[in-house]
């Protein structure tokens, strides 16, 4: 990771083709949720250290949300998955 | 004479002679010389000045680990400062010059810091130039930053081109050295596609300054061989002058070329350094050893260098160091150079050997002090003599040179930039490369190996597993046999104890050990507090040569393993790299990429001056002829297009097309106001939130058939407004059926605006366009005049009656053309984004100006765009938070001066009248600002603390930047035609 | 021992052999009043002025490597107080001013020097953002000055005022700002702190902590367990490694931040300038390096390194803005772990554990908060109630809707 | 009125008076080409793909997952629309106005390329045939590789400036030319 993404769609593709959007893992709260779930959605953060999803928008490729599973300390890259098959495998997960 | 060339010999092409200056005077060497090897050919040892003590120094190494002899080369505005004379490679016409001394190299008065460096020992600026107090700024600091740093950059424009450039292969090979030959050689033959990068401008490494030979031939010429089989090979890219300077995450490396470093003038077609970003799949480092300084009293003196690099000057370029050459040593390589300047004829005075006892081959003739030391030199500006210790007695060795050698070091520098330390060998007396897995290997010396054979070997080795690795049928690489090959070992020696002077470990920044042992006495005990409170190893050669015998020393110091030091952290980069080289193209003008606009020609035609926005360029405003000031023209362009027409270019706003059946119920999620009942035909302004409740970006959105739509967005968001949109329908309702296109770059879009606007138009479209037909907010496709398909929407940001006109983009000239002629009677004009902002101003209109990414819609006035019966948009939740929605926030209001001919500028802050500037009394700012004509007096929108119950209070606009204090009324922000009748005509 | 004149001439004259450790290497104690965890400028910082200014000196700082291993050894140096929002201003000026006086304060010659700042604007809409900032500063009595084309260029000549893709219109300049030695603040802090009897504690690193009664009791370390009254988290880019041993849900990221210096080179920058069409800022320090940087890599990291790419782009920037430095050359990148908070905004604030305080999201602008953030947090510690100067940082004004959002981006840390 | 519309290349100023016979290293511009956007909608990817794969007078580009960039330098925009609207399940949008397309060839080809795109463009690894989004002198463009040594490269039309003067500068040492197709 880091140099290169290796985009499902795309091939491996360099940094300069990815816009960073953050955090994979907040998922967006239903309309009727508690304040403070919206609260953590919108500004909590895990943040650990090792295994790490994130939302890379290949902008100058597919333009798809990938969901970069990765470790942010060694930068190894353990997969990378377009953001709606993650988005709907959570959601019937 | 001292050094000198020798009669014949070596890897330089005596045919081809090179004239060059060193400080004014004119020398000559040969094709294939460095600078170094060319001064030393010409007897100029002392080359430099050290950077604290302004001692005399010349050459330590023959290679790119240098720290000593830096030299600026080159003049005008191709200058370079701190280049290493070792690893220059001399053209014809080069300049060089010394550096860091004055007024001359030889008498350099910065000396009399040595004198005083008792008081100058390491970190000593830490504990004085503190007193008087503001003595240190005043008087102290500017001293201190005159005598500091090296050479002079020339601050000019780089007349040189530069570029970048991606490759890629299966194996990269880092080094052609034996190791790095015969890994390439093995992967290209086996069909791999290969990249050999080597820093040096000619391929082969150590084989060509050593007096071995392989496959039956010496050492360079084979090295010749394999060079010519690998060039012939289509699969296998040589990269000579290719220094690879860092290791970065996934395989790719980052490398300079240096394409044209070395000639006189560089040809324009080419550039003169070249960026690679290679990307492999597998590398192998064949970077080699370095070999170590022995770390005594005096080492420092010109002519004092590693044994392999007088052996290198000596069997590369045929020149002898001295001519009376002594060797220290505490290893083979000291007795093989001894042996090969012997053999040349050169007189080696003596081998002074640490060890009690070696099994090393003695040269014929030559005197060898065994456990004996060297811990003085003599001489002023280059060694004349050495004072060598034996069991107590001490004794003067005449010489002009001294060959030392304190072991090897591999060069594992790249291996460890990624976070892994190199590992600590007993066996080796050297730090290892450290185990980072199977992609990436040290081969040869790198890997520790010591003897050619075994680096011919393991390079062959290496590069099979790798292969294999990558499932390329193996391959059996045949190692040439070596003859004359020596057994480099040695002992460890960190430090040699009696020194009568400094014994330097960092040269370039004169530290020593005496500056190691102050820094442990003073509990800066960690390697890295050493290396800092000292400034050990941050050199311009970051301690290639210096760090492990820095490591060492510390370790002898404080009674435990080098183990336990370790080392300081590696990091790019290997060697320093030109700013240039990693800018490329982009710089100057091209330092973006410039956008134009389909309009740009018809802009330009009708006398737009044009400003930046973003990338592109837009036309701000329309001078005519007689007008003196911008001011002028806009005012103009302003008045006409309230009483008569304009036309204006907005083809830089987003245009992003929706289809799809899930479109309208997206808009009204990621709109806060709703869409879902838009009809076909219209067009509807928008305003979006981020998630934060905070206005994101504004715009319209017009539906043109069931399942299509196309959204506008302001020119500077039109990249991330698609983004949203693309991250609202991937991940948060991927169930949506929608799909999104840019069409930005499809339609030149035009603004014609005011009271007559109607009338021109209708002489461009076809369709009806009659209030009834097509009333405020319509949006549709028409037919120009002519036949071509166009969009014309109903929008106004001026507050006239107005029409957004879309064409296809390479129509954009002549339809606009058309329209000014169709206008002509009208009065028309064009105008430019200058009017543009007056009159929205005028309307109060908000902009990125005040949607400024900490207001709300309610802040500007929009808070019935929150359509919050809707069960969930983009922002409503957090928009509702107290700190959101509390009574004193910031709201948007218009100012107009109370005296008419006062300026407001925007920038300007707000308080009570009376009250005295603080944060406190801080009452708000002024967002935009401008004189509007329609009213003759300036006028500006502000954000000011409940600002809308503060209609008609007197306030203070407070300007203590630019010095000024202007009364103004709080008003409505609308300041035209406020029941918008102008739009409705 | 006191520096000073004496002391350097007397210490010359014997071979410089009889200076003391600036510091202990004490094992920890049992239990202290205060235990910081991070042994970085601020937590160095808030040891210091909790022993000097509020008598609080059974007090440890806890490193998990050495000390001031972390950003306080790995930025750029530069200080400054140019803040736009009454969240942030009045904080930076009061950690300007303590930098003012600090070397005599600590006795130590950290290279305060306050050679300027200047924002580069390069449209109208950046020179309005500036002056509103400017005002603001003014409003707080701290100097600002709207410099425009021609200042400019005769202050800086060497800019690029005639091929530039964004042409320079002027600047903000702030005189007081500039640039401090790095380490020595770190060392600085420490050696004050030490004096008075604090003990920092290198190579213990923090492994958990107990609480007892929703009360922290002490931690757990790599030397055992130590423990304490008040616990105060000053762990920067590993914030949230320490803050989940706690349970401490939090508003930051970790990202990295690379940074770089050139060869030696005599002087050619005299000020600190920032570059308005992209990131890049630098600065040239006395020993000749030229100091710069520019963008995070923006994706989470907790790797002390970067990326090629932003290395390039560093550079590009850097070219187009000073021409003159294509010839130069960087002689080293590294990365520092940047706690990056949802507002861009730093945290000095209560927890919901009532003895434990915390101290971050300093984003990569934490050097030149140093100084204020360990008053301000020594402050919070010793009486439990907040300095004014930094009342609006506190953790849940992000729950309450009162962020300090300085660049206006919103909750997406890597923008700001 | 009737109104006399003139259609204007972007690049005319950065061509015309600056043609010269082709060397082997040639950048040609075509000046007319016909470039719609096509999108897959749910459940019709396949087909789409499939009905785009067959269509005769046009070339599909891939772009992303469910879309393309349908060219055609045969048949007028009225042609292509007309055959894309007869493709169930899929938007298009025309885009001839706000693309630009341009084909490079020659032996260097490759070497010009590796210093505007970072896709490796080994024919092992991007094959005739193939095509792809990706950045080419720092602009989001569309790349597809039509022979061994010839590739075209599409790009937004406000960019086209910026790329075309890049190319020409990275093939200033190939001695690369330039002029319209036609």
């Amino acid at each position: 990771m880091a140099s290169l993404i290796t985009c499902p769609h795309c091939g491996t593709r360099p940094k300069e083709e990815f816009s960073i959007r953050g955090a994979a893992a907040p998922k967006r709260p239903s309309a009727t949720a508690k304040d403070e779930d919206w609260h953590r959605y919108v500004y909590v953060r895990d943040n650990p250290k090792g295994r790490y999803q994130e939302y890379w928008h290949h902008v100058a490729g597919c333009r798809r949300f990938l969901v970069v599973d990765r470790d942010n300390l060694t930068h190894e890259v353990f997969g990378v998955t377009d953001a709606s098959d993650f988005e709907r495998a959570r959601t019937a997960g | 004479m001292t050094s000198y060339r020798l009669a014949a010999g070596g890897a330089v092409n005596r045919g081809q002679l090179l004239n060059f200056t060193f400080d004014g005077r004119t020398f000559r060497g040969f094709e294939g010389d460095t600078l170094a090897s060319a001064l030393l050919a010409n007897d100029q040892m002392l080359m430099a000045r050290s950077f604290k003590y302004h001692r005399p120094r010349g050459v330590v190494t023959a290679g790119s680990a240098e720290p000593s002899a830096l030299l600026t080369v080159g003049n005008g505005a191709r200058r370079e400062p701190n280049a290493r004379a070792t690893v220059v490679e001399l053209y014809n016409g080069l300049v060089a010059a010394s550096q860091n001394r004055w007024p001359s190299l030889k008498h350099d008065f910065g000396t009399i810091n040595n004198l005083l460096s008792p008081f100058l020992g390491a970190g000593f600026y830490y504990k004085t130039f503190m007193w008087p107090a503001p003595f240190w700024e005043r008087l102290y600091e500017p001293l201190i930053r005159r005598a500091a740093g090296l050479g002079k950059v020339a601050m000019q424009a780089d007349p040189d081109r530069y570029e970048k450039s991606w490759a890629h292969c299966d194996l990269l090979v880092i080094g052609a050295g034996p190791a790095g030959l015969m890994a390439a050689l093995a992967a290209g033959r086996a069909g791999a596609r290969v990249i050999l990068a080597d820093e040096g401008f000619r391929l082969g490494g150590s084989l060509l300054g050593e007096s071995a030979s392989v496959g039956g031939m010496p050492a360079a010429d084979f090295a010749g061989t394999v060079i010519e089989e690998l060039a012939a090979l289509p699969n296998v890219t040589l990269m000579p002058r290719t220094t690879v300077f860092g290791w970065y995450d996934d395989m790719v490396f980052g490398a300079v070329e240096r394409v044209q470093k070395h000639v006189a003038s560089p040809s324009p077609d080419l550039a003169v350094e070249r960026l690679w970003r290679i990307v492999a799949k597998r590398a192998i480092l064949a970077s080699g050893a370095e070999e170590r300084p022995l770390v005594f009293g005096g080492n420092d003196k010109p002519g004092v260098m590693t044994a392999a690099a007088a052996r290198t000057y000596l069997n590369r370029y045929g020149v002898a160091v001295g001519s009376r050459v002594a060797v220290f040593t505490n290893g083979g390589s000291g007795y093989r150079t001894a042996a090969d300047l012997v053999a040349r004829g050169v007189d080696v005075t003596a081998i002074i050997d640490a060890r009690p006892q070696s099994a090393d081959p003695m040269p014929e003739g030559v005197r060898v002090v065994r456990n004996g030391s060297v811990v003085a030199t003599k001489g002023r500006h280059r060694i004349d003599g050495l004072i060598a210790e034996r069991s107590g007695f001490e004794e003067v060795i005449a010489c002009d040179a001294l060959a030392m050698s304190g072991g090897w070091s591999p060069v594992v520098h790249l291996m460890c930039q990624r976070g892994a330390k190199p590992v600590w060998s007993d066996e080796k007396q050297a730090f290892l490369a450290p185990d980072i897995g199977k992609a990436f290997l040290a081969a040869g010396s790198a890997a520790g190996f010591d003897r050619i054979s075994d680096c011919l070997k393991d390079g062959a080795n290496k590069a099979s597993a790798l292969l294999r690795d990558l499932g390329f049928a193996a391959y059996e690489a045949d190692i040439p046999d070596v003859e004359g090959e020596y057994d480099p070992s040695f002992a460890p020696l960190w430090y040699v104890p009696g020194a009568k002077d400094k014994a330097f470990v960092d040269f370039q920044n004169d530290v020593h050990v005496g500056d190691l042992g102050l820094a442990q006495r003073e509990g800066f005990r960690h390697i890295e507090h050493t290396k800092r409170y000292t400034t050990a190893g941050m050199a311009t050669d970051q301690g290639k040569l210096g760090n492990v015998n820095a490591a060492g020393i510390v370790a002898g110091m404080r009674g435990v393993s080098p183990a336990e030091i370790g080392t300081t952290t590696f990091r790019p980069f290997y060697t320093p790299v030109s700013f240039g080289a990693l800018a490329g193209t982009v710089r100057a003008e091209h330092a973006a990429p410039v956008r134009t606009s389909p309009l740009h020609n018809w802009a330009r035609k009708n006398g737009a001056a044009f400003v930046e926005s973003g990338l592109w360029y837009r036309s701000a405003w329309f001078s005519r002829e007689g007008e003196k000031s911008w001011r002028e023209s806009v005012d103009r362009e302003v008045l006409n297009v309230r009483a008569n027409v304009g036309l204006c270019d907005v083809s830089t706003l987003g245009k992003i097309e929706i289809f799809g059946r899930g479109a309208a119920e997206l808009l009204d999620r990621v709109y806060s106001n709703s869409f879902l009942k838009l009809p076909v035909g219209k067009a509807r302004y928008g305003l979006m939130l981020r998630e934060d409740g905070i206005v994101f970006d504004d715009g319209t959105t017009s539906r043109l058939s069931e399942n299509h739509y196309v959204m506008t967005t302001t020119t500077a968001y039109a990249a991330e407004v698609l983004a949203h949109l693309e991250f609202s329908a991937q991940t948060f309702w991927p169930e949506l059926d929608v799909r999104f296109v840019s069409s930005t770059d499809q339609w030149a879009q035009m603004s014609l605006a005011g009271p007559k606007s109607r009338t021109v138009m209708s002489r461009i479209v076809q369709d009806d366009i009659s209030d009834d037909a097509f009333p405020f907010l319509a949006a549709r496709e028409v037919v120009l005049r002519g036949g071509l398909q166009a969009r014309l929407f109903r929008i106004s940001f001026s507050g006239e009656l107005a029409y957004e006109l879309a064409v296809p983009a390479g129509y954009g000239e002549a339809v606009a053309d058309a329209i000014m002629e169709a206008g002509r009677d009208e009065g028309i004009c064009a105008y430019g984004v200058e009017a543009l902002n007056v009159l929205r101003l005028e309307k109060g209109h908000v902009t990125h100006s005040e949607l400024e990414g900490r207001t709300t819609a309610d802040d500007v006035g929009l808070g019935r765009m929150m359509a919050m019966q809707k069960p969930d948009f983009i922002g409503k939740r957090l928009s509702m938070r107290f700190g959101l929605t509390a009574a004193d926030r910031l709201q948007l209001v218009g100012l107009k001066a109370v005296e008419a001919d006062k300026e407001i500028k925007a920038g300007a802050h707000l308080l009570k009248d009376q009250a005295k500037p603080s944060l406190a009394n801080d009452q708000g700012f002024v967002s935009s600002a401008c004189f509007s004509p329609s009213l003759g007096h300036h006028i500006a929108l502000a954000m000011l603390k409940s600002g809308r119950e503060r209609f008609g209070e007197r306030i203070l606009v407070w300007d203590g930047l630019r010095g000024s204090e202007v009364m103004a009324e709080v008003c409505s922000p609308v300041f035209v035609d406020p029941d918008n009748l102008k739009l409705h005509l | 021992m006191r520096y000073s004149a004496y002391s350097i001439l007397k210490q010359a004259l014997s071979g410089n052999r009889l200076w003391k450790p600036a510091w202990r290497e004490p094992q920890p104690k049992p239990h202290y009043d205060v235990i910081i965890v991070g042994g970085g400028g601020h937590g160095l910082a808030t040891a210091y002025y909790l022993a000097k200014e509020f008598g609080i000196t059974n007090v440890a700082v806890l490193e998990k490597g050495y000390l001031g291993s972390g950003n306080v050894g790995r930025n750029t140096t530069i200080i400054r107080s140019n803040y736009l929002l009454e969240g942030n201003n009045p904080f930076y000026e009061f950690s300007l001013k303590l930098w003012e006086g600090l070397e005599q304060d600590f006795n130590y010659n950290a290279m305060v020097s306050q050679r300027g700042i200047v924002n580069l604007f390069h449209s109208d809409g950046q020179r309005d953002e500036y002056a509103r900032r400017g005002n603001g500063m003014r409003m707080h009595g701290v100097d600002a000055e709207l410099l425009d084309r021609d200042q400019v260029r005769k202050m800086m000549p060497y800019l690029n005022f005639d091929h530039a893709r964004f042409p320079i219109l002027g600047g903000l300049y702030q005189k007081r700002g500039g640039t401090v030695r790095h380490d020595a603040v770190a060392w600085g802090y420490a050696r004050g702190a030490d004096q008075r009897g604090v003990d920092i504690v290198q190579h213990c690193e923090v492994i958990g902590i107990r609480r007892d009664n929703g009360r922290v009791t002490g931690v757990e370390t790599t030397k055992g367990f130590i423990g304490c009254d008040r616990l105060a988290l000053a762990a920067a880019g590993n914030t949230t490694t320490v803050g989940h041993m706690a349970d401490l849900e939090l508003p930051i990221e970790t990202h990295v931040l690379q940074a770089f210096v050139s060869e030696g080179l005599k002087p050619v920058i005299d000020n600190v300038i920032t570059y308005g069409a992209g990131h890049f800022y630098i600065s040239q320090s006395d020993k000749g390096g030229l100091v710069f940087g520019a963008e995070i890599d923006f994706y989470s990291s907790y790797a002390q390194r970067g990326n090629l790419q932003t290395v390039e782009h560093t550079m590009e920037e850097g070219v187009s803005l000073i021409p003159g430095l294509s010839r130069a050359k960087v002689l080293r990148s590294w990365g520092g772990v940047m706690d990056m908070s949802m507002d861009g905004s730093p945290i000095i604030d209560r927890t919901p554990i009532d003895n434990l305080y915390l101290n971050c999201g300093w984003c990569y602008g934490g050097f030149k908060a140093t100084p204020a953030s360990g008053f301000c947090f020594a402050h919070l510690i010793a009486k439990n109630e907040t300095h004014h100067v930094s009342r609006f940082m506190r953790l849940d004004r992000f729950e309450r809707g009162y962020t300090i959002d300085e660049a206006g981006k919103g909750p997406q840390p890597n923008l700001h | 009125m009737s109104i006399n519309l003139l259609q204007r290349h972007v690049l005319e100023d950065h061509i015309s008076g600056f043609e010269t016979d082709p060397n082997p290293n040639h950048l040609a511009v075509v000046r007319r080409p016909v470039i719609f956007s096509v999108l897959a909608h749910a459940g019709h990817e396949a087909a789409v793909a499939e009905a785009l794969k067959a269509a005769s007078d046009l070339a599909p580009r891939f772009c992303g997952p469910s879309e393309w960039l349908a060219v055609s330098q045969t048949v007028g925009a009225e042609t292509i629309g007309g055959l894309l609207s007869n493709i169930p399940g899929a938007s298009f949008a025309d885009q001839s106005d706000g693309k630009v397309l341009m084909t490079i060839s020659g032996p260097s080809v490759r070497k010009i390329l590796a210093k505007c795109v970072a896709v490796d463009l080994h024919s092992d690894v991007f094959a005739e045939g193939d095509s792809a989004n990706m950045l080419c002198c720092h602009v989001a463009a569309n790349v597809a590789r039509t022979g061994a040594d010839t590739f075209e490269i599409i790009v937004p039309r406000s960019f086209a400036g910026s790329v075309f003067d890049e190319l020409m500068e990275m093939g200033r040492e190939h001695a690369l030319t330039r002029g319209f197709s036609d």
